[in-house]
C-alpha cells in the first residue's frame, strides 16, 4: 500500500536531490568566478579516480561511519547526541594511553586493545550525561554540548601537560611504536592481487567501520536489545508498558553510541596520524550528525552518506590543491547536500508521489 | 615552481600566515613568477599536500607551522630531490631546511617597551590557544617588562584550549577589558584572529596595544604601541629565492639576523620615544650578541617569571 | 577567600555584553520553538547577520544599514528553514544543521569574493559600529553608595542593542501571554491540529514565528559584529548559537527564565575570564584548562543539581501532517 | 415547498494516497434532526465529516450548506457556515485553561484580555442554559475526559454552530456522562439546530436519532429513519452479516483464587493517592469487572498489576508476591508470572504506532526465547506466528508488514487481544477493551475473553461501559475515589444500582 515503489525512494529521490544540490553548489561557483565543470572534474577525478583519491575518500568516510553510527543508535533510543565530537577525543586518548604504554608485540593486538580502550573511553564521556538524563532528567542535548567543551580541555590538559613528549612545541603525543602501525588498505588488499595506493591512510579501520555497520544492523533491527531501544525511542510509555526500563535503555543506549564515537580514533588516531593531536576529531562527530540524519539512522544509510562526505572531504581537498577556490567552497556544497537530501527531501518526494499514485490509477 | 603550504588557520589569519603568505607574494611580485599554495583543511591532509606537491614536481616547498613536523619526517626521505623548509619545528633530514625564531627574544624587547610605555606598572599578555608555542612568547614578554620594571605586574591569559580560540575576537575583546579592569594599560596580543578583537578594544578603550608576528601597527594608527615581528615573510622569501639549490639544515632567525624585532615606523612613531628605542636597541644588541640570555620556555617547560 | 569578589562590577559589565547576543538568540529560539519549529540554526543566522551587517555596514559607513542587512540575511535563512520543515514538512533538525554548514561557508565565501581579506570584513570605523550609549545621569550618581558604581558600570555604557535585547524579555512575555496571536503561537506548538481546527492557519503561525526568530538571530549577529566586535571574523560567533540553544531549554521554553539562564551563562563565561577574581574568591589558583571548562562544567552542575526536566512544547519538531 | 436540507452532501470523493476512504458519499440532513452515522472501523466516517468542517478536502463532490452550495476550504469557512465539530481524538491544548482553548481562534481583537471576559461571560450563560458546567480557568490536562468533551462542545456553540457534528462523542464518557450529553442533544435539536452523529453503539442511535446512515468500505450502504429500523438490521447492514448483539456465556465455574491483592495503594507523579488500600480477588474460571467513572483510580490498579508503577501493600499471583516497589517497571516479571495485560490506551501503550504488525505482536513478549534464535531475534518464526494470529482474530488487511498507526482502531485493538489472551495466561488483564471499536469486532473481543475464562483463566475486566461489565462479567466491583465501594453479582444488579456505587452514593466500602 506504498505510495510509490521502493526503488524511486530509495533510488530515485536521492538522486534527483543530489543533482539539485550541484546545480546549486555549481552556480555557487559561477557566482565566486570559478568554472563549475572543471571544479567537478578535479573533484571526481581527485577522489575517486585513483586508488590513491579512495584512499582518502575511504579514510575520512571511516570517521564519519564511526559518528554516523555514534548517532543514528542513539537517535533510535530518541536521543541527540551531539557530544560525539567529545567522546570521539577522549575515545582517542584511550586508545593513544593504550598505544603507548603497553608494549604491543603485534599491531593485531594492539587493534583489539586501542578499540577497546577508545570504546571504554568514549563510553565513559557519554555516560554521564545518560545518567543525568536518565536519573535528573538533565536534557541531553545541553549536557553533551558541554561535554564536548569539557572534553577538549581534558585533552588539552593530557597533551599539553601529560604526555607531550619534553621539548616538543606540538600539543600532542610522541608517534606510536612502529609495532602498533595499523596496515593501510595497500597491505591488505595486495595479497589479493589488488594494487591500492600506499600512500593514502585509508586503514584496516575501514573494514572495522563497516563491521561496525553491520553490528549496529543486527543490534537494531535483529536483537531484543535493539527492539526495545527502537520500543523506548518510539514511545516512552510504552517502553513502560512492555517492561522496558527508561533508566537502563538510556544508559545502554548512550554508552554504546558513545563507544562507537570513541571507536573512531582506530582510524585518525592509531591508523592515520599514528600519535594523538589536539585537534585530531576535526568537527567528524558534528559531520556524523549530518550523516545519521542523511542516512535515516539506519547503517546502510549512513554508509552511503558517509562516502559521500568522504568524497567531499578529498574532492575539496583537490579542489584546494589545484585551484584558487577557497576552502569553504566544500563546506556550502556539504550544507546544499544536507539540505536538498535531508531537509527538503519532500519538495522533491511530494510530487513524484502524485506522479506515481497517478499512473497506478491509470493502469487500475 | 615553488609551493607553500597553509596552517589551519587560514592565509588570511592576519599574522603568521598571512606573514609567509606576504614573503611569497613579494617574492612572486619580484621575479614575475608563480607558486603554488593551499591552505589545510585538515590534520590528514598535511601529509596529502606534501606528497601532492612533491609529485607535481614543485620545489622548493615551504610550509608555514610546526605542526607539520610529523609528517615532513614521513614524506622528507620519499622525495629526496624535493627541498622542504618548515618553519617554527626542526626536522632532520638531509632535503629539510628548518626555520625555527627565538620569539621570545622579541616577546623580550615589545616587553621592555611595554613596560616603559605603562603608566599603571600593568601590562597584559593575550595568547590565543594554550600551547607550549604562545607560552613561549609570554614568558619573554614577561622577562622584558621586568627587566624595564622590576615592579611591573604581567597579567597574562590564554583565549582558550581548543582552535577556536585563535578565531573568537569576541572572547579576545572580552579579555582586554577584563585586563584592564585589572589596570592593565598595554597588552600584547599573541592569538591569531582572536588578536584582532584585543587590538581594536585597546584603541576603543584608549590603551595601547602590541602586535604580533606580521607589522600591525597601522590596524589603529597611534594606538598600537608596536608588534613583534616575526619574519616569516623574510623567510618565505629567502627559501623560494633560494630556491632547488637551497643549503638545507637548521636555520635559527633570531635578533641577531633580522629574523625577529619590533615594528616601527609612522603609525606608532608617536608612541615610541627615544629613551624607549635606545633602551630596546641596546637589549637588542646585547641578546644578539649573546651577552644577555632571554629565557626559552620551551627549553625547560618553565618561566622564571611568570606562572601558568 | 573572598567570595564577593565574584560580584566585581568589569565581571557584570562584562556578563551583560556577553549575555546579550545569547539572550537575543534565545529568545529567537524562544519564538520559533513555542510555535513548534526546533531550530538549531540559530548559530547559523547570528553568523550571516554578523557578516551581512559588518559587510554592509563597512561599505555604507552606516550601521543601522548595516543591522538591516543582518536581519535581512537572517531572516533568508529562517525563511529557508520554514520552507524546509514548514512547508516541506522536513526534518527539522537536518535543517538547523544544513543551515548553520551553509552560513559557515558563505560567509566567508562572500567575504572573501567582496573584501579580499581572507574571509573577513575590513575593520568598522566611525558611523560604522554601535557605540556604548551612557545612559543618563551615569556621571552624576557614580558616586552614590552601591547603586552610583552598578549604573555607572554596569548597566550604562551599552550599545542600544543591548537595551533593546532586554526590553525584548517583557516584551515577548507580554505578547506569548498577553495577545492574540501569543496564545496562538504557543497553541500551535502544543497542538496544531487544535488551532487548525480553530480555523487559523498551522503554516502562516509557524511561519511568522520563524520569521520573528530570524529577525531577533539578526539582531544577535548584527551585535556581535558591529556592537561588541568592529567587524567580522570567520565563525565569529564560535558555539555561541548552541549555548543559547541550551540556555532555552534550560529555561523552560519561558521568557523571563531565558533572561536568567542567559545571564547566568554570560556571566559564567565572564568569570572564566578573570582567573585572579577566580584564585582570590577560592583561595587557590585553577589549572587554565579547567577555567576554560568552568562555564560548562558549571552548568552541567547546576542543571543536575537544580533544574527539572524540562518539557519542550510537545508539537515541537513534528512537521504538522494532516494526511498520511 | 420543502425547507432545503441543512447538509447535504453530493458525490463526496477522498483518497489518502492508495487508500480510498470515501467514494462518491451522497447524504442530506434535514434541519432541526439528529443524524446518526454507524459503520465499522475504518468505514470513512471520521474521513467524512473532516471534509464536511474543512479539516480535510475532498477530491470530489460538493457541499451544500441550508440550500447554497458552499466551498469549505479549510475549518474557517466550516466555522463560517455555522458548522462545530467534536472530534474523536479532542483537538485542545492541553496545558491551557478551557477559557484559552475556547478563545483560541475566536478572539475579538489583538489582545486577550476582553476576549476572555467576554468568553467568561458567555460561557457562564451556556452553562445555565445546557447545564455544561466547567471550570474556565481549569487546565485541559487537569480534567476529566467527560469535561474535556463539554469543552469541545462550548468551543463549537460558542462559535455560534447552527450545525453540530460529533465523532463518537460517548466512548469516552460514563453513563451518566452519556445521558446527560444526549438531553443536551436534545436540547439543542429542539432550538433548531442540526446534529450529526457517529457512534458504535446501537442503543444510542435507536434512542436518539432521527435518521441514520450505514456506511461501509468507504461508500454509504443506507439510509434510514430510526423509527423504520431496529437494531439487528442496522448491525447486519453495517458488518454485511448477522451479529450477535448479546454476549452468549454460560455460568462461570470460579477456582481457586488466582491474583489476591491486599491493602494496596499507589500514588501517582504527583504523589496523590489514586488507589487507597483496596482487597480483591480473582478466581480461576471468573471474570471480575471493575466498573467505575474514569479517573477513579481502575487506571492505576491496572498499571500497577500490570507492573507499569509502583505501589505498596501486597499482590500474590497464585500465592506467588509480586514485586511492587518504584517508578521502574516489572513488566517483565509480570509476563513471566503469566500475567496479560491488554491496557487502556491502545495507541500509547498497547501499541508502538510506527512498528510493523508482526513487531507488536512480540511487543513485550519480545524476550521470549521461542522468538529468538542464538542472540538474535528470529523474526521469520515472529512474522509466521503473526500471520497466525491475523488470520484467527480476522485483523484485517491481514498484513503483517503494515504499520500499526495505518490498521483501524478496532483492528489495532484486535492485534492487542490476540498478543495477549494467545499467550494463554493465568491472568489476563484487560481495560476498555472495546473502546472505540465496532460492533462486529466487539462481539469478537467478547467471545475471545469468555472463551479465555471458561479455559479457567482468571480476568480482570476494567471498563466504563456499564454494559460492557454487565454483560460479561460473573462478579463486578465498583471503584470510587480509590475505593472498592462494593462487589455485585450482574443478575442481581442493574445499572441504576452501579450508577449509584459509582457516583459514591450508599454501598459498604471495602
Ligand atoms: N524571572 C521572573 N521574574 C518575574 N516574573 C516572572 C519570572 N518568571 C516568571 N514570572 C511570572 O510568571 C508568570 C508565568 O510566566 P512564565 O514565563 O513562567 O510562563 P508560564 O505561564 O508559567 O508557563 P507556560 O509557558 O507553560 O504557560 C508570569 O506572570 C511572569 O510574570
Ligand atoms: N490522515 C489520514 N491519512 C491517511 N489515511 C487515513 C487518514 N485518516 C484516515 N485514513 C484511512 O482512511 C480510512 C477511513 O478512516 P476513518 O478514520 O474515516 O474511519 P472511521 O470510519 O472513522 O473509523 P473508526 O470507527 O475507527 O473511527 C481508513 O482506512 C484509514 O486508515
Ligand atoms: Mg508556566
Ligand atoms: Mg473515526
Amino acid at each position: 500500500m506504498d505510495k510509490m515503489p521502493k526503488w524511486a525512494d530509495v533510488v530515485l529521490i536521492p538522486l534527483i536531490s543530489l543533482l539539485l544540490a550541484a546545480i546549486i553548489s555549481a552556480l555557487v561557483i559561477l557566482g565566486i568566478g570559478e568554472d563549475p565543470v572543471e571544479a567537478v572534474k578535479l573533484m571526481v577525478d581527485g577522489a575517486l579516480g585513483s586508488t590513491y583519491g579512495w584512499g582518502y575518500t575511504l579514510y575520512y568516510a571511516t570517521n564519519f561511519l564511526f559518528t554516523g553510527l555514534a548517532v543514528s543508535v542513539a537517535f533510535h533510543a530518541r536521543m541527540f547526541n551531539i557530544g560525539g565530537e567529545g567522546q570521539a577525543m577522549l575515545g582517542g586518548l584511550g586508545a593513544a594511553l593504550v598505544c603507548l604504554f603497553i608494549p604491543w608485540p603485534h599491531w593485531s593486538l594492539a587493534l583489539i586493545a586501542a578499540a577497546t580502550g577508545a570504546a571504554i573511553f568514549g563510553a565513559a564521556w557519554a555516560a554521564i550525561p545518560a545518567y543525568l538524563q536518565a536519573k535528573r532528567g538533565s536534557h541531553i542535548v545541553i549536557t553533551t554540548i558541554m561535554f564536548n567543551f569539557i572534553a577538549a580541555a581534558v585533552l588539552n590538559y593530557f597533551l599539553v601537560n601529560l604526555l607531550r613528549p619534553a621539548g616538543s612545541m606540538d600539543p600532542a603525543t610522541a608517534r606510536f611504536p612502529e609495532a602498533v602501525h595499523l596496515p593501510k588498505l595497500h597491505d591488505i588488499l595486495a595479497p589479493l592481487g589488488i594494487e591500492f595506493s600506499n600512500r593514502a591512510p585509508a586503514n584496516i579501520s575501514f573494514l572495522l567501520a563497516i563491521a561496525a555497520c553491520i553490528f549496529v544492523w543486527l543490534l537494531i533491527w535483529r536483537t531484543k536489545l535493539g527492539f526495545e531501544i527502537r520500543s523506548f525511542g518510539k514511545s516512552e510509555q510504552g517502553a513502560l508498558y512492555a517492561g522496558i526500563s527508561p533508566v537502563k535503555i538510556t544508559m545502554i543506549a548512550m554508552l554504546i553510541s558513545g563507544a562507537l564515537a570513541g571507536m573512531m580514533a582506530t582510524n585518525n588516531v592509531m591508523g592515520e596520524a599514528e600519535r594523538l593531536v589536539l585537534n585530531s576529531t576535526e568537527g567528524a562527530g558534528f559531520i556524523g550528525i549530518a550523516v545519521a540524519l542523511m542516512g535515516r539512522s539506519h547503517p546502510f544509510g549512513v554508509f552511503l552518506a558517509a562516502i559521500l562526505f568522504g568524497f567531499l572531504y578529498q574532492g575539496g581537498a583537490e579542489l584546494a590543491l589545484w585551484t584558487k577556490i577557497p576552502r569553504e567552497l566544500i563546506v556550502v556544497i556539504q550544507a546544499l547536500v544536507i539540505l536538498f537530501t535531508g531537509a527538503l527531501d519532500n519538495m522533491v518526494r511530494m510530487p513524484l508521489e502524485k506522479i506515481f499514485v497517478a499512473l497506478r490509477k491509470g493502469k487500475a | 615552481e615553488p609551493a607553500l603550504i597553509f596552517d589551519l588557520g587560514g592565509k588570511f589569519d592576519k599574522s603568521f600566515n598571512e606573514a609567509a603568505f606576504n614573503g611569497a607574494q613579494r617574492w612572486a611580485e619580484e621575479t614575475g613568477e608563480t607558486f603554488r599554495e593551499i591552505e589545510l583543511q585538515s590534520e590528514a591532509q598535511r601529509e596529502q599536500a606534501l606528497r601532492r606537491f612533491a609529485e607535481v614536481g614543485a620545489n622548493p616547498i615551504v610550509m608555514a607551522g610546526f605542526a607539520f613536523a610529523d609528517a615532513l619526517g614521513q614524506v622528507a626521505a620519499d622525495y629526496p630531490d624535493t627541498k622542504f623548509v618548515i618553519i617554527d619545528m626542526v626536522v632532520d633530514a638531509p632535503n629539510v631546511r628548518s626555520v625555527v625564531f627565538n620569539e621570545h627574544e622579541g616577546s623580550y624587547l615589545v616587553g621592555m617597551m611595554a613596560a616603559q610605555a605603562s603608566k599603571s606598572g600593568t601590562v597584559g599578555f593575550i595568547g590565543g590557544m594554550d600551547i607550549p608555542l604562545i607560552r613561549k612568547f609570554a614568558c619573554g614578554y614577561a622577562q622584558g617588562v621586568m627587566a624595564a620594571n622590576p615592579d611591573a605586574k604581567v597579567i597574562a591569559n590564554m583565549t582558550g584550549t581548543t582552535p577556536a580560540a585563535w578565531n573568537d575576537p569576541v572572547k579576545g575583546s572580552e579579555l582586554t577589558k577584563a585586563q584592564i579592569s585589572q589596570g592593565a594599560d598595554v597588552v600584547y596580543a599573541a592569538a591569531g584572529g582572536t588578536g584582532v578583537g584585543v587590538l581594536q578594544t585597546a584603541a576603543d578603550e584608549n590603551i595601547l596595544s602590541i602586535g604580533v608576528d606580521s607589522n600591525q601597527n597601522h590596524l589603529h594608527p597611534g594606538k598600537v604601541l608596536t608588534s613583534m615581528m616575526k619574519r616569516v615573510d623574510n623567510a618565505v622569501f629567502a627559501a623560494f629565492t633560494d630556491g632547488v639549490d637551497m643549503e638545507t639544515g637548521f636555520n635559527v632567525m633570531g635578533l641577531a639576523n633580522g629574523g625577529v624585532g619590533y615594528a616601527l615606523d609612522d603609525n606608532n612613531a608617536s608612541l615610541v620615544n627615544a629613551d624607549m628605542q635606545s633602551a630596546v636597541d641596546t637589549a637588542s644588541a646585547k641578546i644578539a650578541s649573546g651577552e644577555l640570555a632571554v629565557h626559552d620556555y620551551m627549553s625547560d617547560d618553565s618561566c622564571p617569571v611568570l606562572n601558568f | 577567600m573572598d567570595i564577593f569578589a565574584l560580584l566585581d562590577l568589569s565581571v557584570l559589565d562584562s556578563t551583560v555584553r556577553l549575555a546579550t547576543p545569547l539572550l537575543l538568540a534565545c529568545l529567537a529560539g524562544l519564538f520559533s520553538e513555542r510555535a513548534g519549529i526546533f531550530d538549531i540554526g540559530l548559530e547559523g543566522k547570528m553568523l550571516a547577520a554578523a557578516f551581512f551587517s559588518a559587510a554592509i555596514a563597512a561599505t555604507s559607513g552606516n550601521v543601522w544599514y548595516g543591522l538591516l542587512a543582518g536581519i535581512a540575511s537572517s531572516l533568508a535563512l529562517a525563511g529557508l528553514h520554514g520552507l524546509a520543515s514548514i512547508t516541506f514538512r522536513g526534518n527539522q533538525l537536518i535543517s538547523g544543521v544544513a543551515i548553520n554548514f551553509l552560513a559557515a561557508g558563505m560567509t566567508v565565501l562572500i567575504a572573501q569574493n567582496m573584501f579580499r581579506q581572507g574571509g573577513r570584513t575590513p575593520s568598522l570605523i566611525g558611523e560604522g559600529r554601535f557605540e556604548g550609549i551612557p545612559l543618563p545621569f551615569a556621571e552624576a550618581l557614580r558616586d552614590v553608595p552601591v547603586i552610583g558604581p552598578v549604573y555607572y558600570e554596569v548597566i550604562s555604557g551599552h550599545s542600544i542593542l543591548v537595551y533593546l535585547a532586554f526590553a525584548l524579555v517583557p516584551l515577548t512575555w507580554w505578547v506569548l501571554y498577553r495577545t492574540r496571536f501569543g496564545l496562538r503561537l504557543r497553541a500551535v506548538g502544543e497542538n496544531p491540529a487544535a488551532v487548525d481546527t480553530a480555523g487559523v492557519s498551522v503554516i502562516g503561525l509557524r511561519f511568522a514565528a520563524v520569521a520573528i526568530c530570524g529577525v531577533l538571530c539578526g539582531i544577535a549577529g548584527a551585535y556581535l559584529a558591529t556592537g561588541l566586535q568592529a567587524g567580522f571574523v570567520k565563525d565569529m560567533t564560535a558555539g555561541r548559537g548552541f549555548i543559547a540553544l541550551a540556555a532555552l531549554i534550560f529555561a523552560k521554553w519561558r521568557p523571563w527564565h531565558a533572561l536568567s539562564a542567559t545571564l547566568l551563562f554570560g556571566y559564567l563565561q565572564a568569570i572564566a575570564l578573570r582567573p585572579d577574581i577566580i584564585e582570590s574568591a577560592l583561595g587557590f589558583k585553577v589549572q587554565v584548562q579547567l577555567l576554560d571548562a568552568l562555564p560548562y562544567i558549571l552548568t552541567v552542575v547546576i542543571l543536575a543539581g537544580f533544574v527539572g526536566k524540562a518539557i519542550p512544547p510537545k508539537a515541537g519538531g513534528e512537521p504538522y501532517v494532516k494526511e498520511r | 415547498m420543502t425547507v432545503a436540507p441543512a447538509i447535504e452532501l453530493k458525490g463526496i470523493s477522498k483518497a489518502f494516497g492508495p487508500v480510498q476512504a470515501n467514494k462518491d458519499i451522497s447524504i442530506s440532513v434535514a434541519p432541526g434532526t439528529i443524524h446518526g452515522i454507524i459503520g465499522e472501523n475504518g468505514a470513512g466516517k471520521s474521513t467524512l465529516m473532516s471534509i464536511l468542517y474543512g479539516f480535510y478536502k475532498a477530491d470530489k463532490g460538493e457541499i451544500w450548506i441550508n440550500g447554497k452550495n458552499t466551498v469549505i476550504p479549510d475549518s474557517q469557512a466550516a466555522i463560517a457556515a455555522g458548522i462545530g465539530m467534536v472530534f474523536q481524538h479532542f483537538k485542545l491544548v492541553e496545558n491551557f485553561t478551557v477559557l484559552e482553548n475556547i478563545i483560541l481562534g475566536a478572539e475579538d481583537g489583538g489582545l486577550l484580555k476582553p476576549s476572555l471576559s467576554k468568553a467568561r461571560r458567555i460561557l457562564k450563560e451556556l452553562a445555565a442554559e445546557y447545564e455544561l458546567n466547567v471550570d474556565p480557568d481549569a487546565r485541559i490536562d487537569e480534567i476529566g475526559v467527560g469535561m474535556q468533551q463539554r469543552v469541545e462542545i462550548l468551543k463549537a456553540l460558542y462559535r455560534q454552530a447552527d450545525i453540530l457534528i460529533l465523532d463518537e462523542p460517548t466512548g469516552v464518557l460514563t453513563p451518566a456522562e452519556a445521558d446527560q450529553l444526549f438531553r443536551i442533544l436534545h436540547r439543542l435539536r429542539e432550538e433548531g439546530k442540526t446534529i450529526i452523529l457517529i457512534t458504535h453503539k446501537l442503543r444510542e442511535i435507536m434512542d436518539t436519532t432521527d435518521t441514520v446512515s450505514v456506511m461501509r468500505r468507504g461508500q454509504m450502504t443506507a439510509t434510514v429513519k430510526t423509527a423504520e429500523t431496529n437494531p439487528a438490521h442496522l448491525a447486519e447492514l453495517m458488518v454485511g452479516r448477522k451479529v450477535l448483539l448479546q454476549v452468549d456465556k454460560v455460568p462461570a465455574k470460579p477456582g481457586a483464587p488466582v491474583l489476591e491483592i491486599e491493602n494496596l495503594s499507589v500514588h501517582d507523579e504527583d504523589g496523590v493517592e489514586r488507589v487507597k488500600g483496596i482487597n480483591l480477588q480473582v478466581r480461576a474460571g471468573e471474570i471480575l469487572g471493575i466498573a467505575g467513572v474514569a479517573g477513579n483510580g481502575q487506571s492505576e490498579l491496572l498499571e500497577v498489576l500490570g507492573g507499569m508503577r509502583g505501589g505498596t501493600g501486597s499482590i500474590r499471583m497464585k500465592g506467588e508476591e509480586l514485586p511492587l516497589h518504584g517508578p521502574g517497571s516489572h513488566g517483565q516479571a509480570r509476563r513471566r508470572a503469566h500475567i496479560a495485560h491488554v491496557p487502556e490506551d491502545r495507541q500509547s501503550e498497547g501499541l508502538i504506532m510506527d512498528f510493523h504488525a508482526w513487531e507488536n505482536v512480540a511487543f513485550g513478549y519480545h524476550r521470549d526465547p521461542a522468538y529468538q534464535s542464538g542472540l538474535l531475534m528470529n523474526n521469520a518464526a515472529l512474522r509466521a506466528d503473526t500471520e497466525a494470529k491475523m488470520a484467527k482474530f480476522d485483523v484485517r488487511p491481514p498484513d503483517p508488514w503494515l504499520a500499526a498507526k495505518n490498521f483501524s482502531g478496532g483492528n489495532q485493538q484486535k492485534i492487542v487481544v490476540a498478543r495477549e489472551i494467545e499467550r494463554n495466561p493465568e491472568l489476563l488483564l484487560i481495560g476498555q477493551p472495546t473502546r472505540g471499536v465496532d460492533i462486529g469486532a466487539i462481539e469478537f473481543i467478547h467471545k475471545q475473553i469468555v472463551e479465555l475464562r471458561d479455559q479457567g483463566k482468571a480476568i480482570l475486566l476494567v471498563s466504563v461501559e456499564l454494559e460492557e461489565i454487565l454483560s460479561l462479567s460473573d462478579r463486578v466491583a465498583v471503584m470510587f475515589d480509590g475505593h472498592i465501594m462494593g462487589e455485585r453479582l450482574p443478575h442481581e444488579t442493574d445499572e441504576k444500582e452501579l450508577g449509584l456505587l459509582m457516583a459514591g452514593v450508599a454501598g459498604e466500602a471495602t
